[in-house]
C-alpha cells in the first residue's frame, strides 16, 4: 500500500470519527468536518457541473470538427441571463431561463407521470380477481379495494361522510400500512449505511474484522 | 499437419470468396465442391417500415439459421434499393436468440428496399430468400399513443373545463383539508407568541414540481403572515429557490399593503449540500425556537431530523410531501401532514380562487375515471376469466387497450 | 471546559491507536462468547425496560451507544443465518439466468458511495455472475459517481477471482460508458441512440463504434435485459417511466431499502421483472447466484440493529400504555 | 413584458414536450435533445450563483470576525482546493497523451473524492441510524388506530426482512413465517397504498403542470 493510499485511509477515518462525535455533542472536530464538507461538496459539484455540462454539452458540441452544433449557444444565452440575478437592475431577465426550466419540467413531468403513474397503475389493477388460490383471490381483492379506497381519501369535492367517509377511512388505513412498510425499509437502509461505515472503520482502517 | 491446416483454410477462404462473388445468384448449395457443409440459411425474413418515425428506418427480423446453436460467425444483412444490387449494410454477431432483429436507420424516406440475410460459418456463407419490398414511410402522429391522447384530453379537458365553469361564477364545493385549515391558526399562534414561522420548501431545485407547489403555498402563507404582521424565516438550499421565494414573499407583502415590512434576508441560501443544509436549519430551530414549522416540498432523509427537532422545541408542525418514503416520519412526528396529492391541492385550496379550485374538481374527475375504469375493468376481466363469459370479452379488451402503453 | 473536551478526545485517540497497533488481528469471538454477549445485551435491554416503565427514560446518548454496540459486535461473531429467497429477488435472477451466452445487458449505476454498502454487494454479485456466464455488460450511470462504483465492483470481482483478469476482456465482455448529465432526459435520448449520449467509453476513451461489445447496439431494442442499481432520483422510477414504458425494455432493479417500497407497484404491474431491496435483497441475490460477498456478512449486524429498534419501540410503547392506564 | 415573455416561454416549452410525446419526428423530436442540453447548461450557470453566495456569506463572517469565523475560512479554503484540483486535473487530462477525465481513478480529484468527500457524506448519512433508534424509543407511539397500523406494518417488515424474523417463527410452516408476512404486506396493502398515492400524485401533477403551462399558476414568477 502506497503512502497516499495509507494517508487517505487515515484521513477518511479521522473524518468518520469527527462526524460520529456529533452524537456525543457538538464539538470543534465536528464543526471543522462540517465546514470542510460544505466547502468540498460545493467545490465538487462546481467542478462536475463545469466539466460535464459546460465543457461536454456546450464547448465540445460547438467545436466539434465534423459537425459543430449551433443550438447549445442558445442554452448559454439562457444561462448568462440566469447570472443577471446578480444585478438588481436587470435581474428580472433571469425569469426567462427560470420560465424555461419550469416549462420544461412541467411539460415533461406531465406526460411522464400521467403515463407511468396513472395509466400504467390503473392497468395494473385490472386483473382477474377470481384466479389462483384463496389467498391470491383475497390479495387481489384487497389490492383493488385498497387502491379504490385510497383514491376516495384523496377526493376533494365531496365531504368525507357516510359510506363515502367510511371508504375514505379504510383508504387512510391502507395508506398508514404503506407508510409503516416504508418506515421499516427506511430503518433498514439507515442501518446498512452505518454498517458500511463501521466496516470501514474497524475493517479497512483498524483491520480488526475478519 | 500444418500443411493440412493451411490447405483447409485456403479451401474455406476460396469457398467464401466464391459464395460472396455469386451472392446475386441466390444459389443455395448445402454442400460445396470440397465437401464443406454450408450452414442452413436463416428463414422467415420479415421486413417492415418502422412505425411512427420520420421514414428513415426499416425494421428487419429473421429466424435464426438451424445451425446457429452449433456455432456460426454471424449474419450479413444485404440491402437493395429499388431494383438495384444487394450491398452489405451490417454484420450481426450471433447471440443465441431464436430470432434476430436489426434496425436499418440509413434508408431514404420514400424509397423502396429489399433485404436478404446470409449466415456465415466455417463452412461458408449461405443466403436467404430476398424479402418483399418495403418503403420507408413517415407518419405524422404516433397512433400507438392514441389512447393516451384520449385519456389526456379527458383529464386535462375536465381540469380546464372546471376552471372555466368556476370562472363563470358557479360555486364549487371543496372539502376541508385539516392540515390547511390549521394553517391560519398556526400563524396566529406564532404571532401571539412573538416567534417566527419557519418555512422549509424541501431540498430540491425549481425543476421539481413539489418545489413549485411549495412556492405557490408560500405565496398564500406569506400573505397571511403579512396580514397578521408575523415574521417568516426561510432558509433554502438552492439559489434558484432563494430568488424565486424572495420575489414571491415580496409580492405578498405588496398585496397586503405592507411593502415596508419586507426585507430580503427573510429568505437566505445556506448550501446545496443536503446535510450541511439540515445542520444549519437545526441550528436555526434550536436558537430561534419558531412557534410554527412548515415543511412543504420534496424531502429526503432530512425529514426525520427536522421533524424530531421540531418536536423537541415544541413547535406546531405542518408537513407535506409527495415522497412516500418520507411520509411516515412526518405522519408520526408532525401535527398535520399533507399526503401526496394534497400537497398539490394545497395552493389551489389556500388561494380560495375559484379558478384554482376548479382545477381540483378537474383532478377529481380524473380520479373518478380511474376508479370507474378499475371497477369496470376488473369486473369484466374477472367475469371473462372465471366464467368464460364471452359477452364481456370486448369490454375487457377495451379496458386493457385503453390503459396500455405499448 | 475546553480542557475536559481535550482530555476526552485524547483518550479516544489513544483507544483507537491501541486498537490499531496493539490488538491482535483479526478479532473473532467463539460461539460461547457470542452467546454470552447476546445474553448480556438482552439483560441490558431488560434493565432499560424496567427503568422506562418506572418513568425514567434513558438519554439519547445511551440509545446511541446501544445502537453502536449492536451494529459493531456482530462483525466479530460467527453465526450463519438461514436465508430464504424472496420472489422479488428470484424474479431478478430468473431474468438474468434465462439469458444465453453473448446476450447484452445494460447496467445503469445510479448511486453514490454513500449508498454503496447497500448496493455494492449486489453489483459485485451481478458482475461475477455475468462474467461466469458470458453475459456482456454495458455499464452507464445517471449519477456522476455511479460509473466509478461500477469500476470498483469489477475491480473487487477481479481481486476475489483472479482468473477474471485473463478471461475478461474490457471492450469485449464489458464496457463502461460513464456518466451522462441530464437525468431522465438521457434515457429519453438513449431511446433514439446510445451513441449520441455516449460517444466514447470512459475506461479507455475508445470511440463508440470501435468497441466490439457495442457492435449492433443502437438503442434499447438491441438490449436483451437491463438492471438498474438505484439510490434515488434519477433512478428506477425514471428508468421505468421512460425506458420500460416507452421502449419496452426488460428491466430488474436493485434499490436501497428506502427506495424499494416505491418500486413494488411497478413490480406488481410487471414493469419490473424483479427487485432487490437493500442489504437483505443483496444477500439473497448473493445466495441465489452463489456469489457470496459482503451483504451476507453484513446481514447479522443488520438483524441485530432491527432487533434493537423493535425492542426500543416496544419498550417506549409499553411505557406509553402504562402511563395512559394510570391516567385513566 | 416582464411577465408576458416568461409566461410565453413556459407555455411554448411545456407544450413542445407534450407534442414531442405524440409526434415523433422533426422538428419535434429535436426539441427534447435541445431542451435537455439547455437545461443542464442553465444549471451549470446557476451553480455560480450558489457558489458566489456561499463565498460571500463565509467572507462576511470572516470580515466581521463572527464567533465561528475560522470555520468559515475552512469552508473557503476547502472549496478553493477542490476546484483547483478539479480544473488542473481536467485540463491535464485533455492535453495528456492518453486523455483521461478529471474524475478517473488515480487522479487527485478522485483521491479527494474517495478520502474526503465520501467518508464525510456517508457518515453524515449514517448518523440517521442513530436518530431513527432514538426516535423509535421516544416518538413513535401507538396513539390511535392509524399510528398503530403504521407501527405494526413497520414491525413485520423490519423483522421479516432479516433472517431473525424467520428464526423466531421457525415453528410455523414456511408459508406463515415472518418473511412471508413482510412479503404479503409489501405486495398487498403496500402496493394498494402506493398505487393510490401514485395515481393521486400523477393527477395532482398533471393539474399543477397544466395550470403552470397555461399561465394560470405563476407564483414562481413572484406572486400573482
Amino acid at each position: 500500500m502506497g503512502f497516499w493510499e495509507q494517508f487517505g485511509i487515515w484521513l477518511a477515518a479521522l473524518f468518520t470519527i469527527g462526524i460520529i462525535s456529533f452524537l456525543y455533542k457538538d464539538n470543534v472536530l465536528y464543526k471543522a468536518c462540517e465546514a470542510i464538507f460544505v466547502g468540498v461538496s460545493a467545490g465538487y459539484w462546481f467542478v462536475v457541473y463545469y466539466w460535464d455540462m459546460l465543457y461536454k454539452k456546450f464547448y465540445q458540441q460547438v467545436t466539434d470538427p465534423v459537425n459543430p452544433e449551433w443550438y447549445p449557444w442558445l442554452g448559454v444565452i439562457l444561462g448568462v441571463l440566469m447570472l443577471t440575478r446578480l444585478s438588481n437592475k436587470i435581474g428580472w431577465l433571469s425569469r426567462w431561463p427560470l420560465a424555461f426550466v419550469v416549462g420544461a419540467t412541467a411539460g415533461l413531468y406531465m406526460m411522464v407521470y400521467f403515463v407511468s403513474n396513472a395509466i400504467v397503475q390503473i392497468q395494473g389493477t385490472i386483473v382477474p380477481l377470481a384466479e389462483g388460490t384463496a389467498g391470491d383471490i383475497i390479495a387481489n381483492i384487497l389490492v383493488a379495494a385498497g387502491t379504490f379506497c385510497g383514491l376516495i381519501y384523496f377526493f376533494f369535492s365531496k365531504e368525507h361522510r357516510g359510506a363515502f367517509g367510511g371508504a375514505a377511512k379504510i383508504g387512510i388505513w391502507f395508506l398508514m400500512i404503506t407508510f409503516g412498510a416504508s418506515f421499516g425499509y427506511t430503518v433498514m437502509s439507515r442501518m446498512s449505511l452505518m454498517i458500511g461505515r463501521i466496516d470501514f472503520l474497524f475493517g479497512r482502517w483498524l483491520e480488526l474484522i475478519p | 499437419m500444418i500443411f493440412g491446416k493451411s490447405l483447409y483454410c485456403s479451401f474455406i477462404i476460396i469457398a467464401c470468396f466464391f459464395t460472396v462473388a455469386t451472392a446475386q445468384n441466390e444459389a443455395v448449395a448445402t454442400v460445396d465442391s470440397v465437401g464443406q457443409i454450408l450452414p442452413q440459411p436463416p428463414g422467415n425474413i420479415i421486413v417492415a417500415d418502422h412505425k411512427y418515425d420520420n421514414g428513415g428506418i426499416i425494421d428487419i427480423a429473421w429466424d435464426r439459421s438451424p445451425d446457429d446453436p452449433l456455432g456460426i460467425d454471424g449474419y450479413n444483412i444485404y440491402r437493395a434499393c429499388g431494383d438495384g444490387d444487394f450491398e452489405i449494410v451490417a454484420f450481426v454477431l450471433p447471440g443465441g436468440m431464436e430470432s434476430y432483429s436489426f434496425i436499418d436507420d440509413k434508408v431514404e424516406r420514400g424509397e423502396s428496399y429489399r433485404y436478404k440475410i446470409s449466415v456465415i460459418s466455417s463452412g461458408g456463407e449461405s443466403f436467404s430468400e430476398s424479402s418483399v419490398s418495403v418503403r420507408g414511410d413517415w407518419e405524422f402522429f404516433d397512433l400507438d399513443k392514441l389512447n393516451i391522447l384520449i385519456l389526456g384530453i379527458i383529464v386535462c379537458g375536465s381540469v380546464i373545463g372546471f376552471i372555466f365553469t368556476a370562472r363563470a361564477g358557479r360555486k364549487l364545493f371543496i372539502r376541508k383539508i385539516s392540515g390547511l385549515e390549521a394553517l391560519e391558526e398556526a400563524v396566529g399562534r406564532a404571532t401571539e407568541m412573538g416567534r417566527p414561522i419557519l418555512f422549509i420548501p424541501g431540498i430540491l431545485d425549481m425543476d421539481d414540481v413539489q418545489t413549485l407547489a411549495a412556492i405557490t403555498i408560500l405565496a398564500r402563507v406569506s400573505r397571511i403572515v403579512a396580514d397578521y404582521d408575523s415574521k417568516i424565516e426561510m432558509p433554502v438550499s438552492r439559489s434558484l429557490v432563494m430568488t424565486t421565494a424572495r420575489e414571491t414573499i415580496k409580492n405578498s407583502y405588496l398585496a397586503a399593503g405592507r411593502p415596508d415590512a419586507y426585507y430580503d434576508d427573510m429568505v437566505h441560501y445556506v448550501t446545496d449540500e443536503q446535510f450541511g443544509y439540515v445542520a444549519a436549519v437545526n441550528g436555526i430551530m434550536v436558537r430561534d425556537k419558531p412557534a410554527t414549522c412548515l415543511y412543504l416540498g420534496a424531502f429526503f432523509a432530512e425529514s426525520l431530523i427536522l421533524a424530531e427537532t421540531g418536536n423537541y422545541i415544541g413547535a406546531i408542525q405542518i408537513a407535506g410531501t409527495a415522497r412516500p418514503g418520507q411520509l411516515p416520519f412526518f405522519v408520526a412526528a408532525c401535527d398535520y401532514t399533507l399526503i401526496g396529492e394534497e400537497l398539490f391541492a394545497a395552493s389551489a385550496y389556500l388561494s380560495g380562487d375559484p379558478k384554482q379550485l376548479g382545477s381540483l374538481k378537474g383532478q377529481d374527475v380524473g380520479k373518478f375515471v380511474a376508479m370507474a375504469a378499475m371497477i369496470i375493468g376488473t369486473l369484466a376481466v374477472t367475469v371473462v376469466s372465471a366464467w368464460q363469459f364471452k359477452f364481456f370479452g370486448w369490454l375487457s379488451d377495451l379496458m386493457y387497450s385503453m390503459f396500455s402503453t405499448n | 471546559m475546553l480542557k475536559k473536551e481535550l482530555i476526552v478526545s485524547a483518550l479516544i485517540a489513544i483507544a483507537f491507536l491501541i486498537a490499531k497497533f496493539l490488538l491482535p488481528k483479526p478479532i473473532q469471538f467463539s460461539r460461547t462468547v457470542s452467546v454470552i454477549i447476546i445474553i448480556l445485551l438482552a439483560l441490558l435491554f431488560f434493565f432499560i425496560f424496567i427503568l422506562t416503565v418506572k418513568g425514567k427514560y434513558i438519554g439519547r446518548r445511551v440509545v446511541f451507544l446501544l445502537v453502536g454496540i449492536a451494529l459493531l459486535l456482530p462483525f466479530f461473531m460467527q453465526f450463519t443465518l438461514p436465508l430464504q429467497i424472496s420472489p422479488e429477488v428470484r424474479g431478478a435472477y430468473d431474468g438474468l439466468a434465462s439469458l444465453k451466452g453473448g446476450s447484452k445487458v445494460l447496467a445503469s449505476f445510479d448511486y453514490d458511495p454513500a449508498s454503496a454498502p447497500e448496493l455494492q454487494p449486489m453489483a459485485e454479485a451481478f458482475f461475477k455472475y455475468c462474467f461466469d456466464n458470458d453475459i456482456k455488460v454495458i455499464v452507464m450511470g445517471l449519477w456522476p459517481q455511479g460509473a466509478q462504483q461500477a469500476n470498483l465492483a469489477v475491480e473487487a470481482a477481479m481481486e476475489e477471482t483472479p482468473r477474471y483478469r485473463d478471461e475478461i476482456q474490457y471492450g469485449e465482455d464489458w464496457v463502461n460508458l460513464g456518466f451522462q448529465a441530464g437525468n431522465e432526459f438521457v434515457i429519453v435520448r438513449m431511446g433514439e441512440s446510445f451513441k449520441a449520449m455516449f460517444p466514447r467509453d470512459i475506461v479507455k476513451n475508445l470511440p463508440y463504434d470501435s468497441i466490439p461489445v457495442l457492435k449492433n447496439v443502437r438503442n434499447f431494442s438491441n438490449i436483451d435485459y437491463s438492471i438498474n442499481f438505484s439510490a434515488g432520483k434519477p433512478g428506477t422510477v425514471e428508468w421505468v417511466q421512460v425506458a420500460v414504458d416507452r421502449y419496452n425494455l426488460n428491466m430488474a432493479a436493485g434499490n436501497t431499502a428506502v427506495q424499494a417500497p416505491m418500486a413494488y407497484p411497478y413490480l406488481k404491474a410487471k414493469q419490473l421483472t424483479g427487485l432487490m431491496g437493500g442489504m437483505s435483497g443483496g444477500a439473497e441475490f448473493e445466495k441465489i447466484t452463489g456469489k457470496f460477498g459482503k451483504a451476507t456478512t453484513y446481514l447479522l449486524s443488520q438483524s441485530f440493529a432491527h432487533m434493537v429498534v423493535i425492542v426500543l419501540i416496544l419498550i417506549g410503547n409499553f411505557a406509553f400504555f402504562r402511563e395512559r392506564m394510570r391516567d385513566k | 413584458m416582464r411577465r408576458e415573455i416568461p409566461i410565453a416561454i413556459t407555455f411554448i416549452v411545456g407544450l413542445a414536450y407534450v407534442i414531442a410525446y405524440f409526434i415523433p419526428h422533426p422538428p419535434f423530436n429535436h426539441f427534447e435533445t435541445w431542451f435537455t442540453d439547455w437545461f443542464v447548461i442553465i444549471a451549470a450557470f446557476a451553480i455560480w450563483l450558489g457558489a458566489l453566495n456561499l463565498l460571500k456569506i463565509s467572507a462576511l463572517k470572516i470580515a466581521h470576525k463572527r464567533s465561528d469565523w475560522p470555520f468559515a475560512a475552512l469552508i473557503i479554503i476547502s472549496f478553493l482546493v477542490m476546484i483547483s484540483i478539479g480544473f488542473i486535473e481536467g485540463y491535464r487530462g485533455i492535453y495528456a497523451d492518453q486523455p483521461f477525465q478529471f474524475r478517473d481513478p488515480g487522479t487527485a480529484f478522485d483521491w479527494m473524492y474517495v478520502n474526503v468527500y465520501m467518508p464525510l457524506s456517508a457518515t453524515m448519512f449514517a448518523l440517521l441510524a442513530f436518530f431513527v433508534a432514538s426516535a423509535s424509543y421516544r416518538a413513535f407511539r401507538a396513539r390511535n388506530l392509524e399510528a398503530t397500523l403504521l407501527l405494526l406494518a413497520a414491525f413485520f417488515v423490519m423483522l421479516g426482512r432479516v433472517p431473525i424474523g424467520d428464526i423466531i417463527t421457525s415453528w410455523l410452516p414456511y408459508k406463515y413465517q415472518m418473511s412471508q408476512w413482510a412479503a404479503w404486506i409489501m405486495n398487498v396493502p403496500n402496493t394498494a397504498g402506493q398505487r393510490a398515492i401514485m395515481i393521486g400524485i400523477a393527477l395532482g401533477l398533471v393539474s399543477t403542470s397544466l395550470r403552470i403551462i397555461l399561465g394560470l399558476e405563476r407564483s414562481y414568477l413572484g406572486g400573482e
